[in-house]
């Protein structure tokens, strides 16, 4: 520890720290510009010089980079600090009359205008290098530079050309205190509400208000460290030093009774249907979208906005996008009728819009459901029976001018419409989040034809799977809206904690055996085995099935060339008994 | 194995430093003087001068200087030399052949010992430089 | 193994001055001259043709000084060479009238050391210029070179090396004049993390607008500087070393190369030096040019490949230098000096000097001087001495007026001051500094206003624009400056002016911004009266600042004398001259422009400026 | 045959977690369809050993049925797929032996199309009544008199 | 019947006369054979006739030994008798074991061999349409063929066989330990096969070199590819009956470099080689792809003839049914 005087006041502080720290730490302010913790010390503004004496000498000094050092006494307000403050300040002043911290600084200073020439009224450049330290040694990029000297210095990348080294990650104009870096997205692709940030909106954050751990991630695909190496701002701020850019995504191997699927789906991605123009028109987007922008703690708000930020007239939503489609999905998604009617409701309550819903037919299965329907009716929402065959923004009448035109054959009605509306939503349905056939595979699990797990009875064992003490819970296992996923990973639950707690099952009856004496080794059996239940004991030459893997299909008894192995209550000679008791007749 | 030793590099600087002990001006031993005026080259001062050179360079001999001069004023004597060991007055010898040359040196340069019967006299002047 | 092959002995060497300034006075043609002449002589044999770096008479190249006998011949031309080779070399009749004849005199002075020039100064950095040839290592050996390694690395230990420098009193001769000893002890206590990396750099980014010490001194004597360096490395315990060189050395980069190539042949730099199990090798680096590269933070930066712009310290470049190791960086001439001192002793080295300025300081005299070169003087040594001695005064007569020292950080020593013994405190006392080692003579006729303009652009344009003091501040003053030479300064732009520097020179970050104030202070300081008759009397005492001119015409004069001769009327670039031909000329001044066109002119000395 | 019309004698075998099940749905919802079918349940129609399609056919069927799980539904992930491989050769095979491709069925029926076992039933039968009798006994079995 | 030397007979039926072969190969063995029992009946070998062996009390003969299938009226008969007058009837070799090589004719029936062997093949010349018949009047006189069958049996669809003598033809070993067994009382139960009841793989050398996933992509036939001599031949894609076969034969065709085609006949368990064989061979294609899966069965060019190349009579279906065929 070292002690230090700053303006008469006592301060001790860990050696090694620097004595704008050592001020802070006292509440004394020193005013910066082109300082910011988390890029290495500058000092190059020299509005933080202060005045001290140590040993007897006395210097002016940047309290941004120099060092505390034992007995040293800190003047941050001498007449000699404040004329070379001032005098400073005042020569920015006329470099970048439009910086609005330096006019900020002045005013504190006491200076009402420079005394100097001012080249250029509109500069903010202040010079400061922030942007380019930041550059440099946060994102490891060295994308622009300084070029020039003395008072031609400026900021640029590389021969003043855009530079192959920048990767658009905008630190440059994140550090920038003046504002005088901006940029624009022009090569993303045309983002939906703009200004709204839909997406993830930094490289570090925490997933979702309600998640769980509420810890933040970060992204790796948008984290500059793993782009260039660098960075690592993170934790120069955390005090707690708990960023630890090193992870690596590790295989834990933990032994269980039991194992609840849980996997969930993903919502089918709507530019599959290029007819609905979902991507290209800004205002056409998906029902997560929608939840993101009503969502009081989203980026508006809550407020229903426009891509151009202003409220729609006119919203039509679109049901069963990618359900109950045989160019997509067969299935019906179950859940996108009632949130469609939610929004639709929504929508009403929170702006003056029409409401337009197209529907195939109204599936509002569950308790209240129905009323909710009945409910919106009354709202005045408009139900359109019929599917939307695609949406434009080629309008054919006035009214239509600047509008989404969504087309349909009203069924109802027997036909084509042309709805002209604002904004469009996307009923999108649900879709098993990650390869179920493979996922499938590795718990010895099945899937039906749509891809989603299949259970072992729809009535009888509708949460467990073919392979004992693994069950299934929530939209895995099929479309399903939160109630029923509840109520599902409850019965999930209580079967694998029954199970867990019995501590044993029974095998199942109708398992194969190789008969030890006959079996040759041929090992053709082996791998006929959907469950990887019989191995071959190279040791004794034959093939060996595991009782608590085998499933009892019989393939491998079809198969085996020998006639060593036998399907209990199954057996060879039980069924050629069956074949030939048909025939006693 | 280094490259160069300390002995090695006192050697370099012991070689070097005779061939170039003129530049510096240090301690001579003797100056030896060759009058090349154009009678002392019509005469053979040019033979002398090789001479001496070839004594020099023969016996390794760098802290001996080796000078010319213009017309001594003696044509008819010529060529001449004027010998003059550190410490001693100038000696001017006259009518000097390759022979003589080698005797003078041999004797009076190196030996200190005046070759009277060559010499035309002594302590007559000095050379300037 | 050194060749130790016999070597042919020649009774004539002739040192032929292989310097920038005498190598731009065609001393290769001069060369190839005598090459030509000594062969068509048949002297061959006889004569040996030797070039040697900077002699130092830089005003009087080019230069050849014949040995034995010191004999000093100056400003040849190839023409008189058939001559000189006949004459001297043949026939033995030294060629008076190519010789030195000092300013006043009518005699030549044939022998280089009865030269004023040469008299007074004291050579230790320059120890063997002029007398060895710079490409060829074993004449630098024969001058006891090489001598000093061998007593660090085999009789000394480190601490013993570091003490005895220490002791001599050497300061670092790149214009802070910071203790040399202290600083190796520095870099030798500087924990070496990461393994045990320290790195030495010379520094010879010379950037002084006239001065060329260390250019001469690396064109001249280059292994003085690897001899210096190889003794550094081995005190503090480096094993790398890096000359940095501005590009626009070719020769000395050139000279150097050869140097450290012939130096690693002999097995002086590299693996096992002398045997010693010492490891040490030197690279060059090339700067560009830029003057604050001299700063040695900066110049750190330049040779870590980055922007060459310098940094706060501490840390000192001795606690984290290049690649944040431990890093000893000393000027060309601090290291040219090491060897000798630890050849001949840190007591023989203090012995010479002042109680805190020891040993001798290589100056480059320019402006207005008499004998423009390089001299290398003992500290103490009294700035009258230089001028009027070494330097042989003002030409023309004239008065002196100041010396700027320093370069453009230094400041201007009025006259008064002549007396002022020339040490690194008496200089900073003076409001200039010891720099390194320009001085630049001024007389009468300049204008002091306009010397601080001169030094203020310079300074302006060779500011890194990394700091804004000394960006902006550089700017500003210089702006004020040129309002005031323009005629257009206020008093208060006097007070501003004044303020601004003391704040530039209080808060800028490196030593460019700090000095940069020097010369305005200084010129404030003892010529405060020429920027005062600029503003008051809108005048320019010297009639430098020629926007403060009146140029008048002698009507009287014009018509009598130059018969109305019309030139000027003819070459006025602003129409502001009446008049005819056979008619009294006169000025518009509304329209004059002040180029002082028809002042110069006038073959009648019709035109007057007030 | 008493009436002169010929009834095939037909065995199925069918998987136990989809056919038999879609079997037990076509009883359950009363439909009505041929009952030539006689049914062996095995547990997966990868467990139909072509022995047991041949001792079915030596025994006397005229047609034999085997009836798994949809490709991609089966309770045995892949069991299905070995039934459709053997099937396949199977057939080829029976051609050998001069029984008829059209007496040889492989059908998908997952536990809830009752309607499509109700379906192929009745159109296998129909299939086989129009090929007439197998009549495999006849000239098969022990070494026989009837050589003469 | 003091004599204390056992009565033995051999006698061929339909057969190629191999098995005949493997009796005389035993080499000097056969000497010791000689020299234990009293051969008594021995057609292809001494002259002795049916009536002798009529003419032997019934039960007479201690073992009989019969290769070859039955074909014909005759063989049927001399099988019977044989039958009567002997202890035990041991069926040597794989015609007579399973129906053998000559079996393969119940892909076809006396009318379609007829008509093949007397009047289609290319190198018949036969303009008058002549076959052979059962009775032929000659001069008055009444010439007799024995009857053809429409289908080939194996020894036991005709007689009670007490032992089976697998293979085509039996090995060496195989013989001399039946024939030790015999001589010294220590036989099995009736009506075994003398062969160990596992299939080919169990001995084979090549079974470790099988991979981990043995699959099939794409069947090929011996000539097709070069074989790999220390390679499982399924694992090459080539049809190998050993896993669908008995073991005992000393794995000669392998060795051979020949994959093996089966004659050992089934293992116990099994009741049907060929369809086993095609169970097991169907299992282990490397496709689910229906079309993969027609093409695969498309280049098995004949899956009948190759399973059941000699247990097409004792498979389950027999033989084939004429009845579809015109």
């Amino acid at each position: 520890m070292v002690n230090l005087t700053i303006d008469g006041k006592k301060v001790q502080i860990e050696e090694g720290k620097t004595i704008l720290q050592a001020a802070a730490k006292c509440e004394i302010k020193i005013p910066t510009l082109c300082y910011h913790p988390v890029v290495e010390a500058y000092g190059a503004c020299r509005v933080c010089m202060v005045e001290v004496t140590v040993r007897g000498k006395t210097d002016l000094v940047t309290a941004c980079n120099t060092k505390v050092q034992e007995g040293l006494d800190v003047q941050t307000g001498s007449e000699r600090v404040l004329k070379a403050r001032r005098l400073n300040v005042e020569m920015l002043m006329a470099r970048a009359p439009a910086a609005e911290p330096v006019q900020e600084l002045a005013k504190a200073l006491g200076i009402e205008k420079t005394r100097f020439e001012i080249k250029d009224p509109q500069e903010k450049c202040i010079l400061c290098g922030l942007c380019v330290r930041a550059c440099e040694t946060i994102v490891g990029a060295s994308a622009i530079s300084f070029i020039e000297r003395g008072t031609e210095r400026k900021v640029m990348p590389p021969f003043g050309e855009p530079s192959e080294a920048c990767i658009g990650c905008t630190a440059c104009a994140y550090f920038c205190p003046t504002g005088a870096i901006t940029y624009e997205d022009k090569y993303g692709r045309k983002v939906i509400h703009t200004e709204l940030h839909l997406g993830p909106t930094t490289a570090i954050r925490v997933p979702i208000r309600q998640a769980v751990p509420m810890v933040p991630l970060i992204d790796t695909e948008a984290c500059i460290h793993f782009k260039t190496g660098e960075c690592k701002v993170c934790t120069k701020v955390c005090d707690r030093e708990a960023i630890n850019h090193d992870m690596q995504d590790e295989t834990l191997e933990v032994e269980v009774g039991t194992i609840i699927l849980a996997s969930g789906f993903k919502p089918f991605d709507a530019k599959r249907i290029p007819a609905y123009g979902y991507g290209h028109f800004p205002n056409v987007i998906t029902a997560l979208e929608f939840e993101r922008l009503v969502n009081a703690s989203g980026p508006t708000g809550g407020k229903i906005k426009l891509a151009d930020g202003t409220e729609p007239k006119a919203v039509g939503i679109i049901h069963c996008v990618g359900s109950r489609d045989e160019n997509y999905n067969e299935y019906c998604s179950r859940v996108c009728c009632m949130y469609s009617l939610k929004f639709a409701h929504l929508i009403k309550e929170k702006t003056s819009a029409d409401v337009y819903d197209f529907y195939i037919d109204m599936r509002c299965f569950g308790k209240g459901y129905e009323e909710f329907y009945h409910r919106l009716l009354h709202e005045g929402t408009k139900f359109i029976r019929g599917r939307v065959s695609d949406i434009t923004d080629m309008a054919m009448t006035q009214r239509e001018e600047g509008k989404l035109i969504i087309r349909v054959e009203d069924t109802l009605l027997g036909t084509v419409r042309r709805i002209p509306v604002d904004m469009v939503i996307l009923a999108t349905g649900l879709e098993p989040s990650i390869d179920h056939n493979q996922l499938a595979k590795i718990f010895n699990i099945s899937c039906s034809q749509d891809t989603f797990f299949l259970e072992r009875h729809p009535k009888l064992a509708p949460v467990s799977t073919f392979s004992d003490g693994i069950y299934l819970a929530g939209a895995c296992q099929a479309p399903r809206d939160i109630p029923d996923t509840v109520a599902q990973a409850g019965g999930a639950a209580a079967e694998a904690l029954a199970l867990a707690d019995k501590g044993t099952f029974a095998l199942e009856p109708v398992t194969a055996e190789i008969d030890e004496d006959l079996c040759a080794g041929c090992q053709l059996c082996v791998n006929l085995c959907p469950f990887t239940a019989i191995t071959y004991d190279k040791e004794k030459g034959i093939s060996v099935v595991n009782d608590a893997l085998c499933k009892g299909c019989g393939t491998c008894v079809a198969a085996c060339p020998s006639g060593a192995s036998h399907q209990k209550h199954f057996r060879d000679s039980q069924i050629f008994a069956e074949i030939e008791g048909i025939f006693v007749v | 194995m280094p490259k160069l030793t300390l002995d090695d590099l006192a050697k370099i600087r012991e070689k070097t430093k005779r061939l170039t002990t003129i530049r510096v001006g240090g301690e001579y031993r003797a100056k030896v003087c060759v009058h090349m005026g154009t009678c002392g080259i019509a005469a053979g001062a040019r033979t002398i001068m090789n001479a001496l050179m070839k004594e020099l360079e023969e016996r390794e001999i760098h802290d001996v200087l080796l000078t010319n001069s213009g017309c001594a004023g003696l044509c008819s004597r010529e060529p001449m030399a004027t010998v003059e060991v550190a410490g001693q007055a100038p000696v001017k010898y006259v009518d000097l052949t390759e022979k003589k040359i080698k005797e003078i040196f041999e004797k009076h340069v190196l030996g200190g010992k005046i070759v009277q019967e060559y010499a035309l006299g002594i302590g007559s002047e000095k050379t300037d430089y | 193994m050194a060749e130790m092959a016999k070597e042919k002995a020649y009774r004539i060497h002739l040192m032929v001055c292989a310097g920038t300034g005498c190598v731009s006075n065609n001393a290769f043609g001069i060369k190839a001259a005598l090459e030509r002449e000594v062969k068509k002589q048949g002297l061959e044999n006889e004569v040996l043709i030797v070039t040697t770096g900077c002699n130092g008479f830089c005003e009087r190249g080019p230069l050849l000084v014949v040995q034995p006998g010191s004999i000093f011949y100056q400003q040849l031309t190839e023409k008189d060479i058939p001559h000189l080779v006949e004459e001297h070399f043949l026939k033995g009749r030294p060629v008076k009238k190519l010789m030195y004849t000092p300013p006043k005199e009518k005699t030549p002075v044939p022998v280089l050391s009865d030269i004023d020039f040469f008299k007074k100064q004291v050579l230790i950095a320059l120890r063997n210029r002029g007398l060895i040839d710079p490409e060829k290592i074993d004449e630098y050996i024969a001058r006891d070179g090489y001598k000093a390694v061998a007593k660090a690395l085999t009789e000394m230990a480190p601490e013993q090396v570091i003490t005895e420098i220490a002791n001599s009193g050497l300061r670092g001769r790149g214009g802070a004049g910071f203790p040399t000893g202290l600083k190796w002890q520095m870099v030798r206590n500087a924990p070496a993390s990461n393994g045990s990396l320290k790195y030495l750099i010379c520094n010879g980014d010379e950037g002084d607008p006239g001065a060329f010490m260390d250019r001469s001194i690396l064109e001249a004597d280059p292994h003085s500087v690897i001899e210096g360096m190889v003794i550094g490395a081995r005190a503090v315990g480096a094993s790398e070393g890096f000359v940095y060189v501005r590009n626009e050395y070719p020769l000395a980069i050139k000279r150097m190369n050869i140097a450290i190539e012939q130096a690693r042949d002999y097995g002086l730099l590299g693996n096992n030096i002398l045997g010693t199990g010492f490891d040490f090798d030197i690279k060059i680096v090339r700067g560009a040019g830029a003057f604050v590269c001299g700063e040695e933070t900066a110049l750190i930066a330049s040779v870590e490949g980055r922007l060459g712009e310098p940094r706060t310290r501490p840390p000192y470049p001795a606690q984290s230098g290049l690649w944040e190791k431990p890093t000893l960086i000393n000027n060309v001439e601090t290291w040219a000096n090491v060897p000798i001192i630890i050849d001949r002793g840190a007591k023989w080295y203090a012995s010479i000097g002042t109680l805190t300025s020891k040993g001798t300081k290589v100056f480059s005299l320019v402006g207005k001087i008499n004998n423009t070169g390089l001299v290398e003087v003992p500290m103490g040594i009294a700035l009258r001495e230089i001028i009027y001695d070494i330097g042989g005064g003002i030409p023309g007569g004239k008065e002196f007026k100041a010396v700027q020292t320093g370069g453009p950080s230094g400041g201007c020593i009025p006259k008064e001051q002549l007396d002022l013994p020339i040490d690194y405190e008496s200089l900073t006392a003076a409001g200039s500094m010891m720099g390194s080692g320009g001085m630049v003579v001024m007389d009468e006729d300049t204008c002091m206003v306009d010397v601080a303009r001169y030094f203020l652009t310079f300074t302006k344009d060779e500011s890194c624009g990394k700091c804004t003091p000394c960006r902006e501040g550089t700017k500003a003053m210089l702006d004020i400056i040129t309002r005031i030479t323009e005629g257009k300064g206020t008093e208060e732009d006097l007070t501003l002016l004044e303020d601004m520097a003391h704040a530039v020179k209080d808060s800028s970050l490196c030593g460019l911004g700090k000095t940069a104030p020097n010369p305005v202070l200084t010129t404030l300081r003892y010529f405060r009266n020429e920027y005062e008759a600029h503003i008051r009397d809108r005048k320019c005492p010297a009639h430098v600042c020629r926007q403060l001119n009146v140029y008048t015409i002698d009507e009287n004069r014009c018509l009598t004398v130059g018969k109305g001769c019309d030139l000027c009327r003819r070459n006025c670039a602003s129409d502001a001259i009446r008049g005819a031909k056979n008619e009294a000329h006169r000025i518009v001044q509304e329209k004059c422009i002040k180029c002082g066109v028809c002042y110069d002119v006038c073959n009648f000395g019709a035109v007057k400026v007030d | 045959m008493s009436n002169g019309t010929f009834e095939p004698r037909l065995v199925g075998f069918l998987c136990n977690w989809c056919s038999y099940t879609g079997a037990d749905l076509a009883g359950t919802a009363r439909m009505i369809y041929a009952p030539n079918v006689r049914i062996i349940r095995v547990m997966c129609s990868g467990r139909v050993d072509p022995q047991f399609v041949l001792k079915a056919f030596k025994e006397g069927a005229d047609g034999v049925l085997i009836s798994g799980c949809h490709p991609g539904d089966c309770h045995y992930k892949e069991g299905n797929y070995k039934a459709l491989r053997r099937y396949k050769l199977l057939l080829k095979m029976l051609d050998q032996f001069g029984i008829e491709k059209e007496r040889f069925r492989l059908e998908w029926v997952s536990a809830a199309e009752g309607v499509k076992f109700q379906h192929v039933c009745n159109e296998f039968t129909e299939q086989v009544r129009k090929l007439g009798p197998l009549y495999l006994s006849k000239n098969g079995g022990k070494h026989e008199q009837r050589e003469a | 019947m003091s004599n204390a030397k056992p009565k033995v007979a051999f006698y061929w039926c339909s057969s190629c006369g191999g098995c005949e072969e493997s009796i005389v190969d035993l080499a000097e063995d056969i000497l010791k054979v000689v020299a234990a029992v009293d051969i008594v009946f021995w057609p292809v070998a001494l002259d002795f006739k049916k009536k002798d062996v009529e003419a032997m009390p019934d039960g007479s003969i201690a073992v009989s030994f019969i290769n070859g299938a039955v074909r014909l009226s005759e063989q049927e008969e001399m099988v019977k008798l044989l039958r009567r007058k002997s202890q035990l009837v041991v069926a040597h070799g794989a015609c007579s074991h399973l129906g053998g090589i000559p079996g393969l004719g119940n892909f076809w029936n006396k009318e379609t061999i007829f008509r093949r062997a007397y009047h289609t093949t290319p190198s018949t010349q036969n303009p008058d349409k002549i076959v052979p018949l059962e009775k032929t009047v000659l001069d008055g006189k009444e010439l007799t063929l024995p009857r053809f069958f429409d289908t080939v049996y194996a020894l036991n669809q005709v007689i009670d066989v007490d032992y089976y003598l697998p293979g085509c033809a039996p090995p060496r070993d195989l013989i001399l330990s039946a024939v030790g067994a015999i001589l010294e009382g220590k036989l099995p139960a009736k009506g075994a096969v003398l062969s160990p009841n596992k299939s080919l793989c169990d001995d084979c050398d090549r079974n470790d070199s099988k991979p981990e996933k043995l699959v099939i992509k794409e069947i090929k036939r011996p000539w097709e590819i070069m074989l790999d001599p220390e390679k499982c031949f399924l694992a090459q894609g080539v049809i190998c009956m050993g896993p669908a076969t008995r073991t005992g034969c000393n794995e000669r065709c392998i060795e051979a470099n020949m994959p093996c085609r089966g004659c050992f006949g089934p293992t116990d368990q099994v009741h049907d080689q060929g369809a086993k064989f095609l169970s097991a061979l169907a299992s282990i294609l490397d496709t689910n792809d229906e079309k993969e899966i027609d093409k695969i069965v498309q280049s098995i060019s004949d899956p009948a003839g190759t399973f059941y190349r000699f247990s097409l009579p004792t498979s389950i279906l027999q033989r084939r049914r004429m009845e579809a065929i015109k």
